[in-house]
Parts: C-alpha cells; sequence; structure tokens
C-alpha cells in the first residue's frame, strides 16, 4: 500500500493521474444529479407542514453537510502536511478552502430561503444557520490567511494549523450556539427550527442521499481541477512543469 | 534543567513587564477604548436604563474582546521585526513555555487591568449590583484564553500587511463560546439566575486553553520564522 | 564534530542548492561565500534549526540536531543580520535577557567593557548608532560559553579597529576549541588559525 | 403531470426556485473559479519561462 501512496503522492503522478480522473468523476456527478433532482423535485411527496418548500432540504442539508465534510478534509490534509510534509497534502488543504466556503455560503442562503416562508424573515438566529455563519467565518479567515503570505509553504503550513485549531473549535462553537439560542429563542420559533430534520419519509429520504453523494462527487471534481493548477504553481521551477508549459 | 527553565520563564516576564513599565502608552490604549468603545453604546442606541442594562453584559464583554484583540500585536510583532524573537526560538528551554510566558505577561498588561476598569464601565450601564462579582470573576476565567488564542493568531500573522484585520479575522470565530458564556453569566447573574454553569464553562475552557494552545503558539511561531 | 551530509534547502518553492555536504570540527572556521540570493543565510538558518531543510541531515557530535534540539541549542549562539536588541531596553539588559534564555550565567556589564562600550551600557540601545548596536550584539559572543557560533554578515557596519578585535576575538574562541561559521563579504584572515571557505555558487 | 401547478411550488416558487438556482450558480461558479485559477497559474508560468528561459532548472 505504502508505495501505491508513494508512487502517486508525487505531485507530477499525481498530475496525470487526476487529469484522467476528472472527465468521469464529472461524468458521474452528472448522472447523480440528474437521478437527484428528479427524484427531490417530481417524485418526493410535499411535507404536510411545510409544503412543496421542504424540496429546498435537497440543496440545503447536502450543502450544509458539504460545508462540515470539507472542513474536515482541510483539517486533515492541513495536518498531514504539517507531521510528514507532504507537499501534495499542502496543495489539498489550499485548494479545498474555497470550495468548501461556496457550500457553507449555499447552505446559509438555502436555509434563509427555507426559514421565510416560515419565519417571515430572511435571517433568524437559529442555532444551526449561526453556527453555519461561524464557520463561513473560519473558512474565510483561513483563506485571508493564506492570501496574506507569499512564500507558499508558509501559507499553507500556517493555515494548516489555523484549520486545526478550527475542527477543535467546531465542536466547542456549535455546543455553545446551541446553548446560547436555547437560552435567548422565544418558544414560537423553535418548534419550527427542527427544518433540517423533519421525519424523514424514505421517499424523501432517497434524494437528499443522492444529492449528498452528487455533492462529493462535485467537490472531488473540483477539487481535483484545482489540484491540478496548485500543482503547476507550486512545482514551476521543475523539469517537468517547464515541459507541460511549453506545449 | 528545569532551575533553567523557571529563570528563562522569570526573566521573558521581567523583561516584557520592564517594557510595559517604560512604555505606559501601549498598555494604557486599550483601556481608553475599552471605555470609548463602551460609552459608544448609551450615545448610540439610548441612554434609557432599562435597555442599557440589558445591553451591559454584551457590550462590556465584545469591548473586552475588541480591547484584547487591538493589543495583541505587541505581544511578538516588535521582537519579530527587532530579531529577538529568533533568540526565544533558539532558546534550549521549551518555546511552548516562553510563549505561555510572553502570553501571561501580555494578560497581565491587558487582561488585568480590562478587568479593574470594569465595573467602572458597569456602572455607566446600569449593571445591577448582584451581577459585579460575576462580572469580576467571569472576565477574570474568559481574559486569559483571549489572551491565549490571540497569541496563536499574533504569532500566526507576523510580519504580514494589514496584519492587524487579519489577526481579528482569525482570531475573532474562536473567541464566540467565550463571548456567549461569558457574557452569558454576567446575563444570568444580572436577572437574578445562577451563573455557575457559565462560569464552570468559561472555567473549562481556560484549563484547556492553558493546557494546549501554548504549544499551538511554539508551533505558529516556528512556522512563522521558518 | 559538525557534520552536513547531503543538505537541500530551499526559499519558497525555489531550490538554492543540494547535496551540499562538509565537516567541522573544533577550531576551524568556515567562511561561507557566494552571490547574494545564494542562500548563505538560508544555510545558516537551517544549521540553526529555524529553517527546515528539503533534505539532508545535520549532525552535532555524531547525533541528528533534530533528535535533541535542546541539546544542540544550548551548544550554539547565533546572531543573525537583525541586532536583536529592543530600543527600549539598555545594552546590559539585552544581553542578560539572551544569556538568562540560555540560562548562562550574564556578565553584560564586563563584556560591554570589555567591547569598548562600557560607556553606554546603561543606555537604552535606541540612542546608539549602528555601529555601536553591532558591536553591542555581537559583545553577546563574550558572555556566551557556548563552542559553535553561527554568524551572519558579522562584520557588517564595523570600522577597522572593531573588526581587529573581533577577529582577535574569533582566534581566542578557535584556540578554546570552539567552531565558527560565518559569512561575510569582506575576506576573514586570522593570524594562526586557518580559514574554510565554501562557496554556494557551485552546489 | 400540470406543469404551471409545477412552477408554482405550491407557493413556494420564489424560494424552492432560489434555492435551486443558487445551487446551480454555485456549482457553476466553482468550476468557472477552477478553470481561471489553472489559466493564470498557466500565464504566470508561461511569464516566467520568458523570464528566464535557462533557469527553469
Amino acid at each position: 500500500m505504502f508505495d501505491f501512496l508513494h508512487k502517486y503522492a508525487s505531485p507530477r503522478n499525481f498530475y496525470d493521474f487526476a487529469g484522467i480522473l476528472i472527465p468521469w468523476l464529472a461524468g458521474v456527478t452528472v448522472v447523480l444529479l440528474a437521478i437527484g433532482l428528479y427524484q427531490g423535485l417530481f417524485l418526493a411527496p410535499p411535507d404536510y407542514q411545510q409544503g412543496q418548500s421542504v424540496r429546498i432540504m435537497f440543496i440545503h442539508v447536502p450543502a450544509a453537510w458539504m460545508s462540515m465534510f470539507v472542513y474536515m478534509v482541510l483539517a486533515g490534509a492541513g495536518a498531514v502536511g504539517l507531521i510528514w510534509h507532504l507537499k501534495l497534502a499542502e496543495m489539498t488543504a489550499a485548494a479545498a478552502a474555497p470550495i468548501g466556503a461556496s457550500f457553507t455560503f449555499l447552505a446559509l442562503v438555502t436555509g434563509s430561503l427555507w426559514g421565510k416562508p416560515m419565519w417571515g424573515t430572511w435571517w433568524a438566529w437559529d442555532a444551526r444557520l449561526t453556527s453555519e455563519l461561524i464557520l463561513l467565518f473560519l473558512y474565510l479567515g483561513f483563506m485571508a490567511l493564506q492570501a496574506a503570505i507569499d512564500d507558499p509553504k508558509r501559507a499553507a503550513r500556517a493555515g494548516a494549523l489555523l484549520a486545526l485549531i478550527g475542527v477543535v473549535n467546531i465542536p466547542v462553537i456549535h455546543f455553545s450556539v446551541q446553548w446560547w439560542n436555547t437560552l435567548h429563542q422565544p418558544a414560537s420559533v423553535s418548534s419550527i427550527a427542527k427544518i433540517g430534520a423533519p421525519a424523514i419519509h424514505p421517499s424523501l429520504l432517497w434524494p437528499l442521499l443522492i444529492m449528498a453523494i452528487a455533492f462529493t462527487v462535485f467537490f472531488a471534481v473540483v477539487l481535483l481541477m484545482r489540484l491540478r493548477a496548485e500543482i503547476l504553481h507550486r512545482e514551476r521551477y521543475t523539469h517537468w512543469v517547464a515541459e507541460r508549459i511549453k506545449s | 534543567m528545569s532551575s533553567g527553565l523557571f529563570t528563562a520563564v522569570a526573566c521573558a516576564l521581567r523583561r516584557d513587564l520592564t517594557l510595559a513599565a517604560r512604555k505606559p502608552a501601549d498598555v494604557a490604549t486599550p483601556l481608553v477604548f475599552f471605555a470609548i468603545v463602551v460609552s459608544l453604546f448609551p450615545l448610540g442606541v439610548s441612554p434609557e436604563p432599562a435597555i442599557l442594562r440589558g445591553l451591559g453584559p454584551g457590550v462590556l464583554w465584545v469591548a473586552a474582546l475588541l480591547a484584547t484583540l487591538l493589543s495583541l500585536n505587541r505581544l511578538f510583532s516588535a521582537d519579530y521585526a527587532d530579531g529577538s524573537l529568533e533568540l526565544l526560538v533558539l532558546s534550549p528551554q521549551p518555546l511552548a513555555v516562553l510563549a505561555a510566558a510572553k502570553t501571561l505577561a501580555h494578560w497581565l498588561t491587558t487582561g488585568l487591568p480590562l478587568i479593574l476598569l470594569s465595573p467602572v464601565l458597569a456602572v455607566q450601564l446600569y449593571l445591577p449590583e448582584a451581577a459585579y462579582g460575576t462580572l469580576l470573576l467571569a472576565l477574570l476565567l474568559g481574559t486569559p484564553v483571549l489572551s491565549l488564542i490571540g497569541a496563536v493568531g499574533a504569532a500566526l500573522t507576523l510580519g504580514l500587511r494589514g496584519g492587524g484585520v487579519l489577526l481579528s479575522l482569525l482570531v475573532l470565530p474562536l473567541y464566540t463560546p467565550i463571548l456567549i458564556f461569558g457574557a452569558g453569566a454576567v446575563t444570568a447573574a444580572a436577572s437574578g439566575f445562577s451563573p455557575e454553569a457559565h462560569l464552570s464553562l468559561l472555567g473549562a475552557f481556560l484549563v484547556v486553553a492553558l493546557a494546549f494552545v501554548p504549544w499551538a503558539t511554539a508551533a505558529a511561531l516556528r512556522i512563522s520564522l521558518d | 564534530m559538525l557534520d552536513v551530509e547531503k543538505l537541500a534547502c530551499t526559499r519558497g518553492d525555489r531550490p538554492l542548492f543540494r547535496d551540499l555536504s562538509f565537516s567541522l570540527k573544533p577550531g576551524e572556521l568556515l567562511h561561507l561565500q557566494g552571490a547574494n540570493g545564494s542562500g548563505k543565510t538560508t544555510l545558516l538558518r537551517t544549521l540553526c534549526g529555524l529553517s527546515r531543510p528539503a533534505a539532508g541531515t545535520i549532525r552535532w557530535k555524531g547525533r541528528s540536531v533534530q533528535d535533541d534540539r535542546a541539546e544542540f541549542l544550548s551548544q550554539l549562539c547565533y546572531i543573525g543580520h537583525p541586532n536583536a536588541l529592543h530600543g527600549d531596553l539598555t545594552g546590559c539588559e539585552n544581553l542578560d535577557f539572551e544569556a538568562c534564555l540560555n540560562s548562562a550565567r550574564s556578565a553584560a556589564r564586563t563584556a560591554l567593557a570589555e567591547a569598548g562600550l562600557g560607556t553606554v551600557a546603561s543606555l537604552p540601545t535606541k540612542l546608539l548608532s549602528q555601529g555601536q548596536k553591532r558591536r553591542t550584539a555581537l559583545a553577546r559572543l563574550r558572555v556566551t560559553s557556548q563552542p559553535l557560533w553561527i554568524l551572519d554578515e558579522p562584520l557588517t557596519a564595523l570600522d577597522r579597529r572593531s573588526t581587529e578585535v573581533l577577529q582577535e576575538l574569533f582566534g581566542q574562541h578557535l584556540g578554546r576549541g570552539g567552531l565558527i561559521i560565518l559569512t561575510s563579504h569582506q575576506d576573514v584572515s586570522l593570524a594562526d588559525w586557518p580559514v574554510l571557505t565554501l562557496s554556494l555558487e557551485g552546489w | 403531470m400540470n406543469w404551471s401547478e409545477f412552477f408554482a411550488m405550491g407557493g413556494y416558487a420564489l424560494y424552492v426556485w432560489g434555492s435551486y438556482a443558487a445551487a446551480a450558480i454555485v456549482l457553476l461558479l466553482n468550476v468557472v473559479a477552477a478553470r481561471r485559477r489553472e489559466q493564470s497559474v498557466r500565464r504566470e508560468l508561461q511569464n516566467l519561462q520568458t523570464l528566464n528561459p535557462s533557469d527553469s532548472e
């Protein structure tokens, strides 16, 4: 196993390997999205309480899930980069951040769109939305730090350390916001606030899972695309990149 | 060896405290900032005692957060500029302990004065009598964590352009639990409830931060000086 | 005593040099040469452990410096480009602080007196001239007992007389079995000690 | 299947289609941003190449 890892951990091999993989994964993403959307928009029944607006769940929940998942990938890749000084891991963290931030933003937008019919306002300090907002700030902090440092090595390692501190703090922040929410929440809103987990009827569960997988594969595609760009940038002083650029 | 460590920590602490004594402006600025920010709210919101009483704890804590943030660059950036930070990193003593010593010096010259000034400002915000004790205790438990987490942010952003704003963006999200339970404790005490739960959580954050954060600060310093 | 094998260093992602090997024995001075940007300072900082090498190992007394950093650091005195002097502290206080970090008994006042800075020893260093600041920073060499000196451009901003004083200090240190690695654009010649040179150009 | 009813989404058209549109935009932007990043890196490398072709060791 280890030599497989070593073979593909070298940026050059990974660059070609990613190049082959991207079209296939893109195809899988399109298929999954088509199935998920068809099931979500046509087959799934409307919710007895929220009516058709429950269909927003098929975007909001996978996006919220991705925002958390990508931050884990960010922190994990950062940790590997910090401990084993694996250049590819450093690049993965740098490449994953903007994608994670976009999913977090999508989760916030769809959360607000989903809440509006119920709450009558575009934003309510609901525990999940607030945690999602703070997660967005964590992403923006990571990207701002990386942008502010010119030396790519220091940028990657500083970002990795920040992501590790962030990932340790996410449960604490979520717990604190949950506690804060129950203290200050007027009774009326909290009863509807369980948007994220209405009774999961199988016909709702399937599109949810398929959309979540579709988003994950999509993340893999864009991550590989960004990684190829990062590899060219970080390996710009090597022979093989020079040849690639000439061709 | 441990006696060497004790003397190294003692002289790092003494050095920063003498520097603070020699430049009192550095200590005074965050305090004045703290007072100004608090006095903005009656002007901006309303002088109505009922309103201010509701806002009080939150305003005090947000202002304390921002005042700590303002003073964080004093921690390492001067030493980074003149090269003495490299002495600290190249000392045979464990860097995490030396970083903790510098953070303690920062807290003594920023957090402690904030705590002592806060009751005066609390009077301006009509904070009920019952809450003063909790305010002091909550700040006593919370401000060291602000300094500790802030130290990691300061170490990560050494020598970067736009360091101050960047530092705030990195550190403020991590401050939210301290703000929630710090302000929560004072609000609970002000409305007659027991702030024990909040204070015990703040204490837990402090213990965990003291145990782990200095190592992160040391790692951040090594990364920045690489 | 100090052995460097197949060392490779980069600045950011730009490779500076690789497969650099040399060793230094007690009583030897190594004069590092090379154009600006050839990686002299990076090499010095890598030897101290401030920077991480891309490849290669650095051994002190046969043991890799990574294994027991504290042991190696207690044998090392590094003076970089910046003088590491805080402007609001006096020369004495700065030297005491540095000695204290290495848990050495600090004789700052006598060291400064020997370096001819006795009169300005208790002035905040921000009031000193560039040359005086450099000599105050170099006075640390009189305070430390570490055998390995790593000095980045020690001779800059020094007048002729101070240069001689410094070179005499180098001689005494080598006499005591010390080792010195330094970079300098001027040529370094010691009365009775060989000066090894290593140019970073070819690697 | 009555298409007008489908698009009305039981009166929640703005919110449901707003969410799906937002999703489409975010997914699209991700791909565009990734592609643009690669192009800017390639342009940067070409400049680097013309700057010091021999130094590309």
